[in-house]
């Protein structure tokens, strides 16, 4: 699956990268990618997920062909 | 409709649009950007989007806005990239026959997107350091990502 | 400051004074003619002041928004004689390093106008006829010309 | 004194008038000049007077040499 990260998590991650874990929720690619990268975890948890222009829960299941957008806390204030 | 930009916010042709037979009410809500924040002297802002997802949310926020209010014009733009002081990051016009549902609508807006809709602010500083704006820390309150306590509920 | 003007508003000279480096939100507010009011079709206003005491107290106005709240700017013009459809009648700008003192103050500054500064308009209809419109009628609640009830208070 | 009048109330008195007669307070004047204008009663009951552009109350002590504004209800909405 592809992965693609925004903003504070580019200071993490490549800004867009192949995973080929096998990995069969949200929830599951959460955690390895908090494995990955253990600093990036707070921030992990507080990101949503989305799949092709569509927010996903944890509980989405992957195939594995995915293009995955990982989104942190929006700009707010 | 650009909602996502990359150039300057033409404040002034989105005002002239904007003037509407059937409405008594316009209101502007510009978004500057600031010489400061939290203390510090603010060189300039960046600006990141996914931009598709954050179109068709702001899309889906001012139909939302439509929906609950009876306007003439809803309509938001937010600018991404280098954002210098005093320039404009985001815009937000509405329209309606009396003036309560222009400011309500307006203020709706311009809080969804700033909760909700992925865009995000890095923060170039005076003394060359940088950081991401992560303000939106709802969750921390409401414990879901997605469940936002909005300024327009509690005015 | 020309708080009450004959001539035409202009909202793009007075948007484009109104960006200030210490403020990240502006607030502009333009109460304009529309086409159309208590089921008539409106060919023009007509506004009338008695323009000494009416800048007098907008100035106060002004002044008490910004003791009330922290404002980089707080402006108002309202236009008098003959306005058309589509013309801005009165315009408010407020800017503040938040958007949320931006929003507030605009509202307050603007009802305030409406109840309390001499200000009156004449709608003149399309089929000829024509009305003083005598809108503010919080006295009929308050049993005092000077007590109103303000709708910032209750949003 | 010298009485000035706006908006609506032109429908009833002239712009500017003298009024010569002897009258000891604001609200003695609202009296007098809705015996002259029975008609602007209710537009009367429902004014503001001020005086050199302060607004003044049913008390004020007239003196015969004022210029008074007589203010209707402000346009509202």
């Amino acid at each position: 699956m592809r992965i693609q990260v925004f903003a504070i998590l580019k200071d993490f991650f490549k800004k867009e990268f192949e995973l080929n874990a096998k990995l069969y929720t949200i929830a599951d690619l959460r955690t390895h990618l908090s494995l990955l990268n253990p600093n990036a975890t707070p921030v992990l948890n507080r990101c949503r997920f989305a799949v092709q222009d569509e927010f996903v829960t944890d509980e989405y299941t992957l195939t594995g062909n995915e293009h995955i957008v990982i989104i942190p806390p929006s700009s707010g204030g | 409709m650009d909602f996502i930009t990359k150039k300057e916010i033409d404040l002034v042709a989105l005002l002239q649009k904007s003037h509407c037979p059937s409405a008594g009410a316009i209101v502007l809500f510009s978004g500057e950007v600031r010489n400061h924040n939290v203390g510090k002297s603010v060189r300039y802002l960046e600006y990141e989007a996914h931009a598709s997802l954050a179109a068709k949310m702001i899309a889906e926020i001012l139909l939302a806005a439509r929906n609950r209010w009876s306007l003439s014009i809803a309509h938001a733009q937010h600018r991404i990239g280098k954002v210098k002081v005093t320039e404009s990051a985001v815009v937000v016009i509405t329209a309606s026959v009396h003036r309560g549902e222009a400011y309500a609508s307006n203020r709706y807006i311009i809080d969804r997107i700033k909760h909700e809709v992925p865009i995000w602010k890095c923060e170039h500083f005076a003394d060359g350091s940088k950081e991401w704006g992560g303000n939106c820390n709802c969750d921390k309150e409401t414990g879901d990502v997605n469940k936002h306590i909005y300024e327009f509920e509690s005015v």
